[in-house]
């Protein structure tokens, strides 16, 4: 073994990248202890692992990332798998390799239904949050139904504090992932007020992040995820997350898994989003 | 290292835009420079004022000072940033608050520069009291011999006085604004720590946004040094060693 | 001219200055002495007003010092004083230092207040000292200047507070010398100062103090030839002893 | 957001409670780290030695112009290049805190042993004391004395401070405060809350200073 | 004991010492005097090592202190030596300040320090302040523990500079008895002192320096009945004056 393999052997112990709020992939249950489904498709990889290496007793270590240090930490070694929810492009691909895509998100709006707003048209001179650090609002401007429509941008640090705007009307929409804006509203204090609504600005694969060059550990990887695939243990876990209760609130985000990612689990796939938002 | 160096990032274009990178970050510097000069300036007015109250005769005075300062120097700043932001409209009334949160101009940086003045005119203030406190109390007893009033004494002879000595802290204290300044990308002031979140997730080059904005908070502090140490030479007095401590 | 009638002061429980008395007369020129600490410094302070008393009165001109209602900034500016350790502006220059109060306190334009800061000067000796700033004088020097500066409001009397004690004792000629001309011109002057060649010379009275109370107030004369109470003899060989 | 429901403040304690250990003891080792050797980075910088007085004077003024969030950053990123294996982020923000806060601990050091009289040195001198003992048992102990509110302020910096340590994803006691916050979908009641613990901390601290800076002042 | 041999230095181009030479043989008692910059501090601290001189020989008790192979530390505890400001250690209290050095140079165990200590509070009048920090006592009262603190380690010979310029003037005289009394016992001593009743009364010789140069080194008696130089005449007249 050679790479990363051969570091978990030596040290006896893989590292673990995680969010703290990407729901439902990623994030920390009401215990603080991270939870989510890829948090459960990692720990399917180190098993994977473990049978590898022979090594039951692997330690598993958990090291929390953000956007911006989650790729420097995977290149300097700190993290083996990033189990959240990072988007595969070809930008990334230049740095860390990823397993095949195990989910599919629509980045899209989330408003007050009160407002009324079912279209990116209907937010000309409106403030309109996104979080910083995340491109939203280049993509409302690239899209052709925002073209000549002037926004008038508000940022917060995180999702939540995104939301937060939206919540204290301090914007109207909250362009953000589908799967993010949903996990928000089902965790707010009145979900029923709010609805995703709008255009798809983009679709993008989300998949779980390793170091770049390691052709032993990413075989190793790929192999796991799409046994999980074929054996249909994926659905399962999906279904587990996106389609009922989940803590904190123990209540369901009732998200259908969508068609581009039921094509992905018949023909697993690595491809950046480039591809899929072919103009 | 596991990692794929790209130096000529700055001068490629944004994903979507016709900006370059390098655009984004001279943005963001403007932000910092504007956030973190307004903040020193509210900053060293603020702070020279309470601080001068704080060794007054004055019980009430030194009370009201003393409560100011410990308020804004005792909770982090990107705490009080939080608050300024969230928090405090919501104790307005219901259009003011809406006011505030919608149609204020440039509604984040008055937050952000507000917050980060009050808390830096805290520090100041404690400075300026020390530096006061440091001169002989002959010399207040002089000036107010010869007839100036209190308010008198302090503007002709306390206060050149106290501010000539806490130049070296204040010094610090100007440098901390602008590094301070980086905590204002929590509630969206598009300064240079926000810029080089976005450039780093939109250009996948997180080492060399982040060395580059690095370099430049580091060129704002140091010129912040030696702008300093240019007055400081300027308003030194010959024979004068500074008494300080 | 001045008028100390049984001023007590109290700083928490501890008494500094216990009921004293004593007054001087246009023109007189009264010397105060005593150990450290015997609250000469205060009783002088409290003369214009820079510490407040608890108990008793002191008018000067008239004037009561302790009265609420009393213009202390105006007060002042008609009393000279003069401090142990000088007590220079150090950020201004020698006229500057001369001409602030001037200024500020009287009105005067600035051209006034420079042409009478350098006559003032001139009397001290040292004119061609006008732009030099107090850090790049002598000790001697200083005190000079801050007795010009207190000369330039015109004051009615002047207050001395061990003017010569902070200065190497080459230097204390020349101060001495100044102020025995302000007082031969008729200065009405308080001074407290250890030179007792200097209270033999000019003094009309010495007072002394121990321990916040006015022990003795006599004529020059009687003090240094036969002091009535047994501490003034003590302090009295104490430091005339070398 | 309207009404506030503070009822998120019970359940969130224990978790307070970890990340405020964690932030305690980063402060302390922080601290007592950082005056060592920012001690001994202020006798580098009054060395006679030119190159030693130099290399830490760059030290210093390079840690004291970068924010430190980006110090925080880039230690964690560089110290898995240094020691040739990654290390927590727990472990690299105590590194971090200590060598970032050793500079300006340095800074209050050199300005303590520089308030001492210059005569006390002599006076050891004369006494037949060499430089390193006039150092131990003249100098340092007054600089320590005439600087213990300065440094203690500095630690009540640092304190708040360690709030910055989510950039790396160490769990401190903001950092237990959002989770939670965003958890119960409550994060202006728990920014309050460690608003409120902060200021109590920190407020105590300073009275604490206060008082110990009237009993350890060197009576003059 | 101490032979000052053309004796010169700079501080970059400003000449402060300029070709000094005199001697102390044992037992005698010289004073150093002379105006305000005239170089005697730096004189008196070049006799033991805590200023480097540029030019000439200095040597103590046959030691040659300019030599780089002189073990600097161990000849200064031979030498005691007295500030103007005292410079007690004001973080140890006094017997502690008395004991430093006797343990960590000298070797001494603590208690042989304290018994040694206490002995020479006791001859200074002060062995009821033992425990006193430096700051609570009066200024003659630290002056004295400095020089109970140089005898402690049985120097051979001692220094002084200016030891009473910092004190009140009521204060002098403690400080003075305890210097006369070391005088009649023999002690060698250097003392730079304005206190020209001293010099009478103990100094075989006084040197009179200015601007670096010694202008005059004369039997106690020659100088002050007649001054050779025209300089000392004028200095001898401003502190003498009042
Ligand atoms: N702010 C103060 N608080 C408490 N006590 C004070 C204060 N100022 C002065 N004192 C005390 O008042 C007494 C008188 O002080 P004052 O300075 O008037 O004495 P002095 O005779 O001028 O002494 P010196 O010769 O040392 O100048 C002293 O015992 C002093 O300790
Ligand atoms: N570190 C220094 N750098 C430059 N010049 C110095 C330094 N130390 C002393 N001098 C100069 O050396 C000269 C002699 O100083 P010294 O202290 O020996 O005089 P002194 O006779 O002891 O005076 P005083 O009576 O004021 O104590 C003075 O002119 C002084 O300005
Ligand atoms: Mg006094
Ligand atoms: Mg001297």
């Amino acid at each position: 073994d050679s790479g990363t393999l051969k570091k978990v052997r030596d040290s006896g112990s893989i590292t673990l990248g995680i969010r703290e709020s990407s729901y439902p992939l990623s994030y920390l249950d009401d215990k603080q202890q991270p939870v989510g489904y890829h948090i459960d498709v990692c720990k399917h990889i180190v098993d994977a692992v473990k049978a590898r290496l022979k090594l039951p007793a692997l330690k598993v270590h958990h090291q929390a990332v953000t956007s911006q240090n989650r790729i420097p930490l995977v290149a300097n070694g700190t993290v083996d798998l990033e189990c959240g929810s990072t988007t595969n492009n070809e930008a990334r691909q230049k740095q860390v390799a990823f397993a095949p895509t195990t989910f599919v998100t629509n980045v899209r709006m989330a408003v007050k239904k009160a407002s009324g707003i079912q279209s990116l048209s209907q937010l000309g001179g409106k403030p309109v949050a996104t979080t910083t650090g995340t491109t939203s609002v280049q993509l409302m401007r690239a899209h052709e139904k925002g073209k000549g429509i002037d926004f008038k941008e508000v940022y917060g640090k995180d999702h939540a504090d995104a939301f937060l705007m939206l919540e204290t009307d301090r914007a109207v929409a909250f362009v953000m992932d589908d799967n993010l804006l949903a996990g928000l509203i089902v965790s707010s204090k009145s979900p029923a007020d709010y609805a995703i609504v709008g255009e798809v600005l983009n679709v993008e694969p989300i998949a779980i992040m390793l170091r770049k060059d390691d052709p032993a550990f990413k075989k190793l990887v790929d192999e796991a995820v799409t046994g999980l695939m074929k054996s249909g243990e994926l659905d399962k876990l999906y279904a587990r997350w996106f389609m009922s209760p989940i803590p904190p609130k123990n209540v369901s985000m009732n998200f259908p898994m969508s068609e581009q990612l039921k094509a992905l689990i018949k023909a697993p796939s690595d491809a950046p989003a480039e591809s899929f938002n072919k103009k | 290292m596991n990692y794929h160096w790209n130096w000529g990032i700055f001068l490629e274009p944004v994903k979507s835009g016709d900006e370059t990178y390098l655009d984004w970050l001279i943005t963001g510097l403007g932000w910092t420079l504007a956030v973190s000069l307004t903040a020193w300036l509210l900053a060293l007015t603020i702070g020279i004022a309470v601080g001068a109250l704080r060794t007054t005769p004055s019980r009430l005075l030194v009370g009201l000072g003393n409560v100011w300062v410990e308020l804004f120097r005792n909770v982090p700043l990107l705490v009080q940033m939080f608050l300024w932001f969230f928090v405090v409209p919501e104790f307005l009334p219901r259009d003011w608050s809406l006011w505030v949160k919608q149609e204020m101009p440039a509604k984040e940086f008055v937050t952000a520069a507000i917050c980060l003045g009050l808390f830096t005119s805290a520090r100041i203030a404690e400075q300026v009291r020390a530096g006061v406190g440091s001169l002989p109390r002959g010399q207040r007893d002089a000036a107010l011999a010869l007839g100036l009033t209190l308010p008198q004494a302090y503007r002709q002879v306390i206060l050149p006085q106290a501010l000539r000595i806490v130049i070296p802290p204040l010094t610090s204290e100007f440098m901390n604004v602008f590094k301070n300044s980086s905590v204002a990308f929590a509630i969206g002031v598009l300064e240079l720590t926000f810029q080089a979140r976005q450039m780093q997730e939109d250009s996948e080059q997180g080492i060399e946004t982040y060395l580059a904005v690095t370099l430049l908070y580091f060129i704002c502090a140091f010129t912040a040094n030696r702008g300093m140490a240019w007055i400081e030479a300027r308003t030194r007095v010959p024979g004068l060693i500074a008494r300080s401590g | 001219m001045i008028e100390i009638r049984n001023v007590s002061k109290w700083y928490g429980h501890t008494q500094v200055l216990a009921n004293a008395s004593t007054h001087v007369a246009k023109g007189e020129v009264v010397v105060v002495c005593g150990p450290s600490g015997s609250g000469k410094s205060t009783l002088i302070k409290c003369v214009n007003g820079l510490e407040a008393f608890t108990q008793g009165t002191i008018t000067v001109d008239g004037i009561s010092v302790g009265d609420p209602k009393t213009d202390l900034p105006k007060l002042r500016a008609r009393v000279g004083m003069v401090f142990q350790h000088f007590e220079l502006f150090p950020h201004m220059n020698v006229l500057q230092n001369l001409a602030l109060a001037q200024v500020k306190v009287l009105g005067r334009s600035q051209e006034e207040a420079a042409t009478r800061g350098e006559a003032l000067l001139d009397r001290v000796g040292l004119r061609a000292h006008a732009a030099k700033f107090p850090g790049q004088l002598s000790g001697g020097q200083q005190q000079r200047v801050a007795i010009a500066r207190a000369l330039a409001m015109d004051p009615i009397c002047m207050l001395f507070d061990e003017p010569t004690s902070a200065l190497d004792p080459e230097m204390i000629g020349e101060v001495l010398d100044v102020m025995v001309e302000l007082a031969q011109e008729g200065m009405t002057m308080m001074c407290v100062t250890h030179e007792m060649g200097f209270a033999r010379r000019v003094a009309r009275r010495v007072v002394f103090m121990d321990h916040g109370e006015i022990v003795e107030d006599a004529p020059t004369g009687a003090f240094f030839d036969a002091p009535a109470s047994a501490r003034a003899k003590a302090f009295l060989s104490r430091i005339l002893h070398h | 957001m309207g009404e506030f429901d503070f009822s998120v403040w019970g359940p969130s304690l224990p978790f307070i409670r970890d990340g405020l250990l964690f932030t305690l003891r980063l402060t302390l080792v922080a601290m007592s780290g950082g005056i060592v050797i920012g001690t001994l980075l202020a006798l580098a910088r009054l060395s006679p030695i030119v190159p030693l007085a130099r290399l830490a004077g760059a030290y210093v003024d390079l840690m004291r112009s970068i924010p430190l969030v980006l110090v925080i950053l880039w230690f964690f990123l560089v110290i898995p290049y240094i020691t040739g294996s990654p290390v927590g982020a727990e472990t690299s923000a105590i590194i971090t805190f200590t060598a970032f806060e050793a500079a300006f601990y340095c800074e209050i050091m050199r300005s303590g042993i520089q308030s001492v009289p210059r005569g006390q040195l002599n006076a050891a001198h004369a006494l037949g004391l060499g430089r390193a003992q006039s150092m131990i048992h003249v100098i340092l102990p007054q600089a320590l004395r005439n600087m213990l509110p300065v440094l203690l302020t500095q630690t009540i910096v640092l304190f708040q401070d360690t709030s910055l340590v989510y950039a790396i994803g160490a769990k401190d006691m903001l950092k237990a405060a959002d989770v939670v916050g965003k958890n119960y979908n409550r994060p202006v009641e728990m920014i309050v809350l460690s608003a409120l613990i902060y200021f109590a901390i920190c407020f105590s601290l300073s009275l604490a200073v206060k008082q110990l800076q009237k009993r350890v002042a060197i009576i003059r």
